[in-house]
Parts: structure tokens; C-alpha cells; sequence
């Protein structure tokens, strides 16, 4: 099956990276994947966002309008976004940073403080972002979460490598914060 | 305002009101501002023609309220030359990156500073490649990572850091050359001073001005606009010393 | 008061970038880091406002004049 | 009447511009085209354009940018090495919109190449040499009279279009002597509200720029100018027909070889093989329609597009005959200039 | 297998670039493409490549010739406006017949336009940007495992025709990351008898040059030139073929847009519309014959030409329907990537 | 051969047996001679790759027996950068005219100059563009006259003569920089050493060399070539002095 | 009617200016003209040709192969264009430098000793091209003599007006060298 | 005869520049003004052979290697 997704936010929130492991788990996982950035200097200090397609067949555009999952963690990017999630999909947004909430009554909505979680629970911003995909893996089985965190692994320079456990941590967190799929 | 106070400075009227797109710290804000406080000053709104770059500055017209033109990479020196010889009286400014005028404008530059063209060069040497992500330029200090110099600049095959300011002070129609930055209060308001000369040389049609502005890049140094001023201090200005390299008006007075 | 001098910093110009704050000769200036402006930067403001000597030195090197002076009059 | 000189076409694209109220000159010598900055050279004295030998066709491009951007009547001339290194301040002219006068005085090619005269450099003028969609007004003069005229024109079409336009001649005709009538002077009156001259407190700022980061102002951007173009293919199609009344076969040629093709269809006229010709004089916009109605004719049999290069008009011919009939043709390369006996061999050979 | 990796088009540009014998790489910094010259900046000292960071898109070109006509397997990378400095460079290299890959990661032009993905270069590409009559193979990848394939392949076709090699794509598919199977490492053993490495007691002097003063000599030239390009026609032609077998409308599309239009093959044909699509991997040699055939098919009734420019290779897709088959445009400008749901509105309104 | 004589010069064999097609007593022939004299003393044909402009010396290729490339206009710096970061081992000399260096090649020539590029510059300072008929070159002299400046060059305008080995000098990784001429049999001989010794730092990996010729052009002098030599004595030397500007290898000694 | 002619010598021989005059005076009759040159540095030293065509009408083609009059100064010119004279046309040669005569029967030749002619009669060689002139124009009254006074005098700069009386007896002794017509 | 030196100058390969007639110390060389080459040049020749010193002055002026010295045997 294919998954279209988006994942967008402030640049510095992850958002890059959090498409980028998931791919790779994906990839590991023997899927087709795909990863495609925005890019440029009007991202300097703006939005930034990636569309990560998965599926068990080649994918033939990685671009892509509508989504099943959105995962949106500023208001700009909710503005943006919210209305090209398909009917019935799925709309992840981070409910520390965006006051006006989503309006859409034809998707499903999942609210996350994950950056209030990371900064209180786990004492560290920036795994915000492990949090929220933690979430997404509970709610849409796309990959294992084993898979994610040889994709992190695999990410994270060796130097880093003590951040593993604190990451595996932020998963669970944002996995637990969704009661059934 | 408080009764019994003076307004003694406010943002310029030049400069539109409109959030720059720079980074927090970035010279390239600086220099706009002293441009567009020296325009005011001057009262020359109305003569001035600026040229922007590609480079991080290439959106430097969405914040001066002045004519200009968006040059293509590195040919800034070329275009200002069109318009400063069209158009004589005006006050024309080319405003350009290291990459811009040290790499790819190597030539225009240095062909316009030879036939001493009647403008301002304000050249932000920051050392690399802002817009772009990071890059080596030619101003790079030796042993800088860069993205393109992941393990340090090796001069043996890139070469040295190259002084454009010493190249072109020894033109003969260069009229006026200034190192400057905007590190310190003091530097920030010789810069300031040495756009308002540039600008009155120029009125009295006294050659080429060029004013190269030892810069900073928080974001490609990957350091805060704090910690880059200790990289100036440090590491740049022993190389790219500030001053005087050349003033022959001030040869005249004396 | 004896302050002779008074700085208005713009809450949505201010970067944050601090130079204001570090270059303050009578150390007045500060980063608010408990707020934010609507670009999540802390933005500065005159901490200690009965120490601003109306020097200037803030408002130069701001790099987005986000800094107006004020000079009491004499 | 105008003044009557024996000039070279070189010669006589410079006395044009003056005429036509050249205010700029930016350049950079190479054969076989140095003619007309020595020419500019010699009168400047007597006016009071300005004249800049650049540093390189990069530069030179680039001060048109600066000087058109500022409201100037400009121009360059170059050969083909040269304009390649122009095109990326081509494609920025266009985009931003300065208007100015390009002349390329093709020379063989690739490369070096040979100085000798060629239309090598059809597909680089008219598909566009730079990057991103983008076309020129391209006026192919065949003698030194159109050398003068096209250049006032190229003129007239910049300002009227706010676009540069390019005069696609080569090598013989820049050197070439002919009798040459002289247009009059024409006082230049510019009107560019849009020129960067300094801003008045009373009107907004001038900005030229081609940056559109966003995709969206870009898509725009290029929307207009493909309505400008459009404009330009309905109101500026030149071209010439000569004998095509009866013709059972249309030679397709452009500058120096419709000239030659003339004398072949008179030659193959007196042996009774019915020959016409069909000369574009804007290679863009392409006459497309007048084609297209030759192509219709019932006594037509086929085309033949003759060229000094390997056949790139001839594409642009195709596209408008669309199958309706052979289209043929005969070309040399490299300065080599074909002779009407080799064209009516050709076509012979296609009977 | 190769090795499996999930990478940036552009960092797989490199690595396979790498695994063919990279030799030299010589480039200046562009978004959408930096990603490269960083890539190997990084793995530099694993390996021992030269890489110069050059003063300009000019003098990487320049020294590209150098160091090709040295022998070595080299290469360069840009974007649209840094390609339109290389043509001179360019033209200079096809006549000097020196191998060598460029690519060009398309972005929204003209001017300084935008860094977003077009396909507005496919003329400067195809037709030839720089002067004189010559043709590069092109080839046009439309995923991050053939931003390696072509890599190799590109290297593999430039020793083989001693001819510069292009690869066309864009922004879109430079900055994408997929999952990339790279080739395995092939020993790069040069046999360059022509290059100019000093000359020994035994043979001629070798000697690298595009200058053909003497106007037969350049013919000559040409002609040799001409020969080679067709022999590429000949034997390089690659494309690919989607759901055509009962194909009622084709679209053609390539790079990114072969993509998204094989998705609106399968959205389309879902609803009923008999869709197929033909996208032309090399984009020079352009798959001539193959359209000629697919026009003469009976229940194709149109074609449509679906790319991110205003229609530049509907113009070689016309001249093979050649009036058979209507011939539609679809496209986006300026960084804007079509959705597979405009793409068959469009369709349908042709229906 | 006379009995009881011995050879003492002859033609290089390097230098092949064929008419040059320069006009006569012009110094192009001179420095190729030279060249090929250096080449064979040091019997490095078969390791030497020459690299010609365009300019009156875009045919040196016809002439000299080694392998050769011809550059573009301008882009012989970059063009002998390729070749000798391919080829390290061998000796590179990229031979150019003053348009081709000077004006559009001032960027890939200073920049090669700042890596320190290991090849050998041969520069021939003829004062105008030879090739396409004697327009105004950078190094033009005030007040002469070519065709593009039929009323002398206006350095108001037009700039003053570059001075190119002054400025290539400044360059730290520019190891020897001389200015020769061929206008006394004296001076042709030093001509020759300089070469001589630019190819040996270039086998000891030096850095770059930088040869200036100070040339004629009695074709587009529009004089003899006897004249010409007065008029490099009266009008070229001193605004060209001849001498070593820099050597690196000789402070070495010191 | 159409006159094809090709003027052809070694560079310095005064080929082109012959031509240039040629042209200019029968521009001033009211004819049509064309004069094309061999341009570029292959002539640096080698030999330089023009092309001149006269005519009642608009002239079609600049370039012919064919010429109705040959005129050639030196012997790779004789070489070059012997064979290029048409039928029945006209062939002038220098005799002082062309040692190997022309060969061909089918048309008319006419030697000129006019390097010779110039340096001993006229004590000036530079005025040779303009005895072939004359010879020519008694040949074929392409255009009258007048007209090539007028062509000279406004060919010359104002310094070198006092060489024109040199330059009208150097014509006329060329005339003088043609029998009949 | 006591000269030191003889040279032999190529017809064909000279120009007629005069570089070597002016610079030779001994005044020995000179154009043969009565004389041209193939290329309608006049060549330059050992006028005076018995002044020759064998100093290589003309051959390392000459531009085109038009020159071959000789000297005599000690
Ligand atoms: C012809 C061309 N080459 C390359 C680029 C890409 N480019 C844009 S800005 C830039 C360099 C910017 O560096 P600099 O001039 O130092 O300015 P900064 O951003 O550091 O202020 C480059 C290489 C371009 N736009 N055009
Ligand atoms: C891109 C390009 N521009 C211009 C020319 C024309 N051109 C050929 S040689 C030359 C200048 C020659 O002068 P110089 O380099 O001083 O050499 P010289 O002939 O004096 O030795 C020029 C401008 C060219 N061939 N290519
Ligand atoms: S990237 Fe560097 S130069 Fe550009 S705005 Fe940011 S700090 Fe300034
Ligand atoms: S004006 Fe001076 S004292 Fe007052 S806040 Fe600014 S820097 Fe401090
Ligand atoms: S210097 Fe300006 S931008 Fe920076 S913190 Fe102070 S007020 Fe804010
Ligand atoms: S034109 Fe000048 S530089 Fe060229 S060969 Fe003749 S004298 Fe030498
Ligand atoms: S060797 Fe010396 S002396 Fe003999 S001819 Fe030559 S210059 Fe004169
Ligand atoms: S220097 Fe050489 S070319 Fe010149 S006259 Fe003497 S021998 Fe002849
Ligand atoms: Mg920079
Ligand atoms: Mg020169």
C-alpha cells in the first residue's frame, strides 16, 4: 500500500530528519520510499517540509498534493497543510506551538504537546520531534519500531551515539500517547 | 515618546519597514542600515542607484528605498559601470559578496577599479558562500571548514585567502580603499563614516571607492552572532586588518 | 531620575541576536528569554533603564534598527 | 532621400545606431564584426554616447544590463563565441526586461571555429542559447542596406516590447561593401518610467530584478512574458517572397543564402524548373502561417531549406509544412558559402 | 548486488561518479546542485580524485577541457544559470571531442528565476546552447537510481563517441532522496592515445584544438562531427514505455514529469481513459522512430506532451507525429511541478 | 659545414621545420624559439604540454613539437590548471597575449596565480590585441593610438596599462615572477633563463612562474620592426621595467 | 548588365582599395554594387581577393564562382582563379611577378608589366594597382574615368590629395597599354 | 684568414626583419636589397664574413631561427 505523507514545520524542528528516519526504516524494511525536501534560501529561517512517500510498489511521483498523513508542528504549516490531507486521513499537529487549532471535521485529529513533553518529561527540545513520530508509528504501522531505531543509528554520527537511548525514550513517550491505532 | 527627551537615532526612513531576511546578527542588516542612513543624511534618495548581488543579498532591494538592479552572479562591478557611465550623476553602490566579487567577478571588478568607474564597491567579505549553504570562497581563511572544505581550507590547493582590498588599492584610479566592520560600535560607525566619504568622492567624481566590510556569517560559520565576533577579532582581522589602505584625497590635503 | 537616556527596541524587529546586549557599556540591555516575539526569537529590551546613557552604541550596531535613543534634554 | 554611402555592413550597422540615437556601446572585439567598434570609435568624438571596450563579452553583456536597466538606447555586437558567453546575461535581459540591440555576426563554429561566415548559430538565437523558455525578436538581415535598417528597427522593437532584440547576420555581410541609403537621424526620446535613474519622493521605487524565489511569482513571471511573446508573433512576422506566384518548388533561406537562392531561382527559372523563394526575415517570430498556406498550395511539390550550417531552420520549416510536403535540404558548413549552381544541383537532384 | 543506500540524487550523482574512476571534478557552488561538489569535497580523501572549487562556472568549463584533454575521466555540475556560462565551453569541447559529463540540475529560469525544479532547459540542451552545429547525447534520469545509472552510463558514452555527455534533470530530483542501488566500483582504465600527456620519441605530437581556420577544413570538421552524431542517433536512441500497448492518448513526458505522468497513466486508466506514456530517456538522441510508430498506431487518437517549461520538446515530439495525431501541451513554469490530477484535467479537456 | 669550424647554434629540433606565420621580427617567433631551445636543453619533449591562446599565437601548436591544447579566449590559466592537476609530473606552460590574459582572462589567470598553480606563465605584453586587426589592449599605453582608441587611449576612460606581473606578484604562492624582452640580444638571453628556470622550479614543484614578455607588434604598431624596438626602449621600459619582480627561490640562496 | 569580377594579390598590393574605387565610381553612376572581401589573419602576409559586382538591377548574390573579369597580381592568384574566368572573360595578370603565364585559350589575356611601369615610369610601385585599373576600365567601360577620379579623391585621406594627379597618370597609362577595346 | 666565426642564414626562413643586421657588434650582416625570397622578401646575409666574431648575437635576436653560427676550431 502507499503512504503519502507530509511532515512540515519550523526549520530546526526536525521535520527533515524525522521523514528522513522514517524513509530509511522503511527502506531497511525492503519498501519503496521516497523523500522530497523543500529546499532553498526562503526556508532560511521560514518553513520546511518533506513529502515522504512509502509503499510496497515502485513509486511513481514523489511529488505529491494530498496526503494520508499530515504531521504539522507551526501554524504556518497547519495554514498550509490542513486542507490537503485526504478525506479520512490522518492530521498530527503539535499543540504546544500552533494556537488555532484545526478545523477539519473529515480527517482524524491527533493534538500533541510534544514540545512542552520534551522539554518537561525528557528535559531535551530537541527529541520533540521522536515524540511526534513515535505517535505517527503507534497510530499507522508503516514500519517497526525497531526499524526507526536502526534508522537512527544509521543517522546519528557516531559521536551522538549516546542520544540513542534518549531518542528510543521519546518514541515510546509519543507512542504511548495514542490509545488504540 | 518621554517628555524632556530628544530623539537622537531612529531607524532610517530609507530603510523600508520590513523584516530583512538575514539572519539574527548578520552584517548584511548592518550594512543596509548605515547605506540607508548615509542616503538620508545626504539627502541623495533621489540619486542613488544601488546594485544587489547573488549572494545572500540578492533581496537587498526589498529593503532599501532606492532604485536598483539585481546584477547576475559576480558581474555587480559590470552593471554598476553601465549605469554610473549612463547615468553620471548619480550615486551608484555595487553591493557584493566575496564569492560574488572575489570568485566569479573576479575580473569585472578588478577591470572596473582599473578605469577608476565613479562608484562605491561595498564588498561583505564574510569568508564563504552564505546563500548557497556554507561554501569555500576565495576569502576563506586557511584551515576554515567550509562545506566545500569539509576538513579545513589546505592553501596548497585552494590557495591562499585573497586581500582584495590590497589588489585594487594599487590601481592607479582607485581614489579610495577602507577595511571595515561592524563589530564593535566604534568599527560600525567608521564603516558608516567611510560610506559617507565613498559617497562625497563621488560626487566630486573622484574615482573608485571600495570598501570591503570584514563580515560575519553566524549561520555558514555555525557559531552564534556572538561567537562570530570573536572569530573576527581572532582569526580575521589579523589577516584582513581594519583601516585606511589607500585615500589619495587625503594625500591632496596634506 | 538621573538617567540620561531611554532606548525603545521593537519587539518584532529584534532578532535576538544579542550584539545590542553585549556591546551596552552600562550593561542595560538584555535578552528576554522567558517571551518570545512571533518569529520564537527572545527579543531584547532596556533590562535596567536608569543606567542608558544614550550612548548609542546599541542602536549602532543593531543590525536591523530595531533601536531607537532617546537623550533626556539638557 | 537618405544619405548614399558604399559601406560595410559592419560599417553600416554602426552609422545606424548612431542614427538611431545610440546612447551606449559595449563590446569586445572579435572577427569579423571589430568593424563596428572601430567604427564607434572613430565618430565618438562627433556624439555623445559612450563607448566602453570591455573586458569581455561577460562584461559587456553586463553593462547593457546596467545601462539599459538605467534607461540608455544600447547595444553590443559580437560573433559566435562571443554570444555563447553572453547567454546567461541573454536569458537575464529578457527575464528582466531591459531593452537593447544584440548583433551576432556568425562565424563558423563549433568551437574556434573558422572566421569565415556560417548561420550556425540559428537554433542558439532563435530556441534561445540560455537558460529557461525565452525568446528574442531575431532579425536576419541579407544585405548592407538591412544591416542599417535593422538595426533602427531592432531599436524601435526593443523599446516597443521592453525586450532585447538580436540582429543574426554573419561574416560576409559585416564585410561586405554595398550601396547603402542612410536612414535620417531620429531624435531618441525615451519614455522608461520602469529605468532605475533614482527614485522621486513621488513614485515607488524601480527594482529590475529576475528573481522570483517562489514559484508561484515565477510561474507568473514567465506567464507574462509568454504573453508578451505571443504578442510578438502576432504583430512582428517579416519575411519576403520572391517568384513564389506559380512556384512548384520554395527554397527556404535566410540572410546571405536567400541572396544566393534568389539568383539560383532565377537560374532555374531560365531552365524552366519553377523555383521560388521564401525568406523569414524574423527568424522569430517565425513565419509560420505564410508557410503553412505555401505548404497548402496544390502546384507546390516540396521545399528545400538551404543553409550554411547542417539543417536547424530547416526544423522550423517542418514544423509548419507538418508533413503536407517534402521538405529538403541543402547546406555547407564553415564558411564555406554555397554557390546558386551547387543549390540547383541540389534540388535537381530532388526532381 | 550493489550496495544499497538511501541518498540525495545529487550525493548519488556523486558516489557513482566515484565508483566509475572519477578522475577530476571541476565546479562552482549552485542550489539545487552543491550537494555534489560537497559530496565529493567529503570523500575526497578516500579517494584520489582532483576536485577544484573554480573561480567560476567559466573556469570550471575551461579547465574541464584541460583536464579531459589530459585524459582523465572527468566531470562538472551546475545549474541553469552556470550552464549558460559553460556554452561557449561546451561548443569548444564537443569540437575538440573531448570526453566528459556535464550535468545540469535544472532550475526555474529565465535570469536568476528561481532555485525550484523546471525542465525549462531542454532547448539549450538539445538544440545546442553555444554556437555552431553540434549535438551532446542527453540523458535524463527521472529518479535517484538513475542519477547513478546515468552517471556511469554518461562516463561509459563520452570515452566511447570521445564526445561530451549531458545529464539533464532538475531540482526536484537532485535534492529527493530514494533508495539507490549503486553500481560496483569498475576499474577505469583510460586508452586515450589522442591525449596530450607529452609527446614520446615514437609518435606525432598530439594537439587539442577546435580551430579549423581554412573554411574546407572546417567543413571537414563538421562533417566528421555530423557522421558521429549520426551514428549516436543510430546507436544511443533509449526510452521507455508505459501502458501503450493499447494506448488511446500518450502522454509524453521525462525526467520528473515521466513520473507524475505514470501516475496519471494509472489515475486515468482507473477511470476508463486509455492513457500511456512515452518518455524519452535520452533526450538527444530523441527516440524519433518510436514516436513515428506510435503515431501510426490506429487507436492512438493524441498525444500529449506534459513538461515543467512552455513546451520545448513538444516541438521534437511534433516533428515525428509530423501531423498524424494532434499534439497537445501540458505544463507548469517556474518550479512549479505538475500534480497527476491537473495533468488529466488537461487531458480530458482535449477529450 | 666548414672545415675547422665547429657548430655552435642551430634551430632547435624541437622547433619544427616550418614558416611561422608571424610577421616579421615579431617576438611571438622570438619566445617560441626560446621555448623550444629550453625544452630541448632540458630534454623534456616528451613531458612538456603547452597550452596556446587565442591571439596571433593561437596557431603555436603548428610550431612547436609537443603536445598542445588550444584554450578559448582567455581560459588558458584554467585550461593548464586542468592539464597539470592531471598530470603533476609533467611541465605545463600556458603561453598567452595580453587581451587573452589581461582582459577577459583576468579571473582564471589571478586565480590559478593565488592557488600557486605549478605551471609556467609565458606572457606576451605586445600592447594591443594583434590577432583581430590591433584594437586597445589592457596593457595599452596612454596616449597610444590602436583602433579602437584611433586618438590614443584615454586613461580617463579606458584605465591605466595593468601591470600584471606587479600584481601577480603580490600573490604568496606566485614563486618567480620576471619581465623579460627580446629586443637586445642581451635581454632575449635572459628571456631564455627566465624560461630556463621557471621549468626547473616547476619540476621541483614550486609553485606558479610567471614570465612577462614586454613584445612587439610592428603590424599593429604600424611600424617596422626596427621601429618597434625604439619604441619599446622610448615607451614600453619604462612604464614596463624589466627585471626579476619576484623569486622565491632566490631568497631561498640568501 | 551584370559584371562578376575578382581582385585578387598579395595583401599590401593595393587589391582591395582597386576594387573599393571600382565600386565606389560606379556607385556614383547609379549602378548597383556589391564588393566582398577575404577577410581574417590566413591573409596576414598571404593573398587578399575581393569580389566586386557592378549592375544595372539589384544584385541577387554577393558571391560568385565565376567572374567575368579576372584580375590577379601574384602567382597563387593566377593559380586560384585562372580557372574561375568565365567563357569568353577577361583575364589581367602582373607580369613582373606571375613568371608561369596563364593557360587557358578560351579567353582573352592581357599581361601587364605594371609593377615595372610603376616603379621605372611613375618612380612609384604603390601606384601600380591603378595602371591595372586603367587598362581595365579602357577594356570594359564598366564606368568612365571620371568617376574614378571622383572615386579616388574621396577614397584618399586629405593628406594624400596631392598623390591624385600621380594616381590619374598611373590610369592612364594603363589605358594606354589597351590597343582597341 | 683570422675569423673567428661564420653563419649561415636560411633564404626561405628569413624574414627581412633586421633584427640581426642592427645588432650585430661587428656590423657584418645585412639585407640583400637586390635579392627576394619566395615570400617577395629581402633576406639578410653574411655581408662581411671575415668581421664575424661568432657572438651569437644575431641568433639569439633572430626571430624566426633563421641563423646557424659557426666558430673556428681553437
Ligand atoms: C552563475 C551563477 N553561479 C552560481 C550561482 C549560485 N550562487 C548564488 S549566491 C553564490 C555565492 C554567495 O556567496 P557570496 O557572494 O560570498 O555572498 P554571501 O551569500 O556570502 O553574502 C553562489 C555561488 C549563481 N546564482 N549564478
Ligand atoms: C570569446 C572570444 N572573444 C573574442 C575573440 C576574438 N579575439 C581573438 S584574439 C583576440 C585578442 C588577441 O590579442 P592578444 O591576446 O593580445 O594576442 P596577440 O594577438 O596580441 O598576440 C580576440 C579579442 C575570440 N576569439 N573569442
Ligand atoms: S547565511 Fe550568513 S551571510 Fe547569509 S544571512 Fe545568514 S548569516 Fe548572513
Ligand atoms: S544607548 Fe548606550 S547605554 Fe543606552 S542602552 Fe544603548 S548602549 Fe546601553
Ligand atoms: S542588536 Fe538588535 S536585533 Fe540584536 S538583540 Fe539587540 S535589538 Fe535585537
Ligand atoms: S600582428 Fe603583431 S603580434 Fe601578430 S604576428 Fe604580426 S606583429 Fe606579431
Ligand atoms: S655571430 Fe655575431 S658577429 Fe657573427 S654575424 Fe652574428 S652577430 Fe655578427
Ligand atoms: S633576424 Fe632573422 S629573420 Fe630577421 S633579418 Fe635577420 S635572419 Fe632574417
Ligand atoms: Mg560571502
Ligand atoms: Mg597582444
Amino acid at each position: 500500500m502507499l503512504q503519502e505523507m507530509i511532515f512540515a514545520g519550523f526549520g530546526g524542528q526536525g521535520v527533515l530528519s524525522m521523514g528522513t528516519i522514517l524513509a530509511y526504516a522503511a527502506m531497511k524494511e525492503g519498501k519503496e520510499v521516497s523523500w522530497m525536501p523543500s529546499y532553498g534560501p526562503e526556508m532560511r529561517g521560514g518553513t520546511a517540509n518533506c513529502i515522504v512517500n512509502i509503499s510496497d510498489q515502485p513509486i511513481s511521483s514523489p511529488v505529491v498534493n494530498e496526503y494520508d498523513v499530515g504531521v504539522v508542528l507551526n501554524q504556518p504549516s497547519l495554514k498550509k497543510f490542513e486542507s490537503r490531507v485526504k478525506k479520512g486521513g490522518i492530521l498530527i499537529w503539535e499543540s504546544t506551538n500552533i494556537k488555532d487549532a484545526p478545523k477539519r471535521t473529515d480527517i482524524q485529529l491527533y493534538a500533541l504537546p510534544a514540545v512542552e513533553l520534551a522539554t518537561n518529561k525528557l528535559k531535551n527540545v530537541k527529541v520533540m520531534n521522536m515524540i511526534v513520530l513515535g505517535a505517527l508509528l503507534k497510530l499507522k504501522q508503516i514500519v517497526k519500531k525497531e526499524s526507526v531505531l536502526t534508522a537512527l543509528k544509521a543517522a546519528l554520527p557516531e559521536r551522538h551515539h549516546h542520544l540513542l537511548p534518549l531518542n528510543e525514550k521519546a518514541i515510546n513517550l509519543g507512542m504511548g500517547l495514542i490509545k488504540s491505532p | 515618546m518621554k517628555e524632556g527627551y530628544e530623539l537622537i537615532y531612529k531607524r532610517p526612513k530609507t530603510l523600508l519597514d520590513k523584516r530583512m531576511h538575514y539572519c539574527p546578527g548578520c552584517f548584511h542588516s548592518t550594512m543596509h542600515k548605515l547605506l540607508m542612513e548615509v542616503v538620508e543624511e545626504l539627502d541623495i534618495q533621489d540619486r542613488t542607484v544601488g546594485i544587489c548581488p547573488v549572494g545572500c543579498s540578492v533581496f537587498a532591494y526589498d529593503y532599501m528605498d532606492v532604485d536598483m538592479q539585481e546584477a547576475a552572479h559576480g558581474r555587480a562591478a559590470a552593471v554598476a559601470t553601465g549605469i554610473k557611465r549612463m547615468l553620471p550623476d548619480r550615486i551608484v553602490f555595487s553591493y557584493q559578496g566575496d564569492g560574488d566579487l572575489a570568485a566569479i567577478g573576479t575580473a569585472e571588478t578588478l577591470h572596473a577599479c582599473n578605469r577608476g568607474e565613479n562608484f562605491t564597491f561595498i564588498f561583505i567579505n564574510n569568508g564563504i558562500y552564505g546563500m548557497t549553504g556554507g561554501q569555500m570562497a576565495p576569502t576563506t581563511l586557511e584551515n576554515q571548514k567550509t562545506s566545500t572544505s569539509p576538513y579545513g581550507r589546505n592553501s596548497a590547493t585552494a590557495g591562499m585567502p585573497m586581500k582584495m582590498a590590497e589588489i585594487v588599492a594599487t590601481f592607479e584610479k582607485v581614489y579610495y580603499v577602507e577595511r571595515v566592520s561592524c563589530n564593535t560600535p566604534a568599527n560600525t560607525r567608521k564603516a558608516r563614516k567611510a560610506i559617507k566619504k565613498s559617497f562625497e568622492y563621488q560626487m566630486q567624481s573622484r574615482g573608485t571607492s571600495f570598501i570591503e566590510v570584514a563580515s560575519n556569517c553566524p549561520s555558514g560559520w555555525k557559531c552564534t552572532p556572538i561567537e562570530s565576533l570573536d572569530w573576527i577579532k581572532d582569526q580575521v582581522l589579523p589577516y584582513y586588518p581594519l583601516g585606511v589602505l589607500k585615500d589619495l584625497g587625503k594625500e591632496e590635503v596634506k | 531620575m538621573p538617567f540620561k537616556g531611554y532606548v525603545e527596541i521593537s519587539v518584532e524587529g529584534c532578532k535576538g541576536c544579542g550584539l545590542c546586549v553585549i556591546h551596552c557599556p552600562t550593561e542595560c540591555l538584555a535578552l528576554n528569554m522567558s517571551d518570545t516575539n512571533s518569529y520564537s526569537l527572545h527579543y531584547a529590551y532596556l533590562k535596567e533603564p536608569d543606567k542608558c546613557i544614550a550612548c548609542q552604541n546599541c542602536s549602532i550596531i543593531c543590525p536591523d534598527a530595531a533601536i531607537t535613543v532617546y537623550k533626556k534634554i539638557a | 532621400m537618405g544619405e548614399i554611402r558604399l559601406m560595410k555592413g559592419n560599417e553600416a550597422l554602426g552609422e545606424a545606431a548612431i542614427r538611431a540615437g545610440l546612447q551606449g556601446y559595449f563590446g569586445y572585439p572579435i572577427t569579423p564584426q571589430s568593424e563596428v567598434i572601430e567604427y564607434l570609435a572613430k565618430e565618438e568624438p562627433k556624439y555623445d554616447y559612450v563607448l566602453i571596450q570591455a573586458e569581455s563579452e561577460v562584461a559587456a553583456v553586463n553593462m547593457m544590463y546596467g545601462a539599459g536597466g538605467a534607461g540608455g538606447r544600447i547595444m553590443t555586437t559580437t560573433s559566435s563565441p562571443g554570444f555563447s558567453l553572453m547567454q546567461e546575461g541573454v536569458s537575464y535581459l529578457v527575464c528582466t526586461e531591459i531593452p537593447c540591440l544584440f548583433a551576432n555576426i556568425v562565424r563558423g563554429g563549433p568551437g574556434l571555429g573558422t572566421i569565415q561566415a556560417s548561420q550556425g548559430d540559428y537554433f542558439q538565437a532563435t530556441k534561445g542559447g540560455g537558460h529557461g523558455d525565452y525568446n528574442m525578436i531575431v532579425l536576419a538581415p541579407n544585405s548592407v542596406q538591412e544591416m542599417a535598417d535593422h538595426t533602427f528597427l531592432g531599436f524601435e522593437l526593443a523599446d516597443k516590447y521592453r525586450s532585447p532584440v538580436l540582429l543574426l547576420s554573419d561574416g560576409s555581410i559585416g564585410q561586405m561593401m554595398e550601396k547603402v541609403e542612410l536612414p535620417d537621424p531620429k531624435p531618441y526620446k525615451p519614455n522608461k518610467p520602469w529605468a532605475t535613474v533614482g527614485k522621486p519622493k513621488n513614485r515607488e521605487r524601480n527594482i529590475l530584478t529576475s528573481l522570483y524565489i517562489l514559484s508561484d511569482d515565477m510561474e507568473k513571471k514567465n506567464i507574462h512574458l509568454q504573453a508578451k511573446f505571443e504578442k510578438m508573433e502576432k504583430n512582428e512576422v517579416r519575411f519576403e517572397e520572391y517568384r513564389t506566384e506559380d512556384a512548384e518548388i520554395i527554397i527556404t533561406a535566410f540572410g546571405l543564402t536567400s541572396r544566393i537562392s534568389k539568383k539560383a531561382v532565377d537560374v532555374g527559372r531560365e531552365s524552366g524548373i519553377k523555383l521560388g523563394l521564401f525568406r523569414p526575415i524574423t527568424l522569430w517570430p517565425f513565419p509560420k502561417k505564410r508557410i503553412e498556406e505555401l505548404a497548402s498550395k496544390k502546384e507546390v511539390k516540396f521545399f528545400i531549406s538551404v543553409e550554411m550550417n547542417a539543417g536547424q531552420m530547416k526544423e522550423d520549416v517542418m514544423l509548419n509544412v507538418y508533413g503536407k510536403k517534402p521538405v529538403y535540404f541543402f547546406g555547407r558548413f564553415g564558411g564555406i558559402i554555397p554557390t546558386p549552381e551547387e543549390i540547383l544541383s541540389a534540388i535537381k537532384s530532388h526532381l
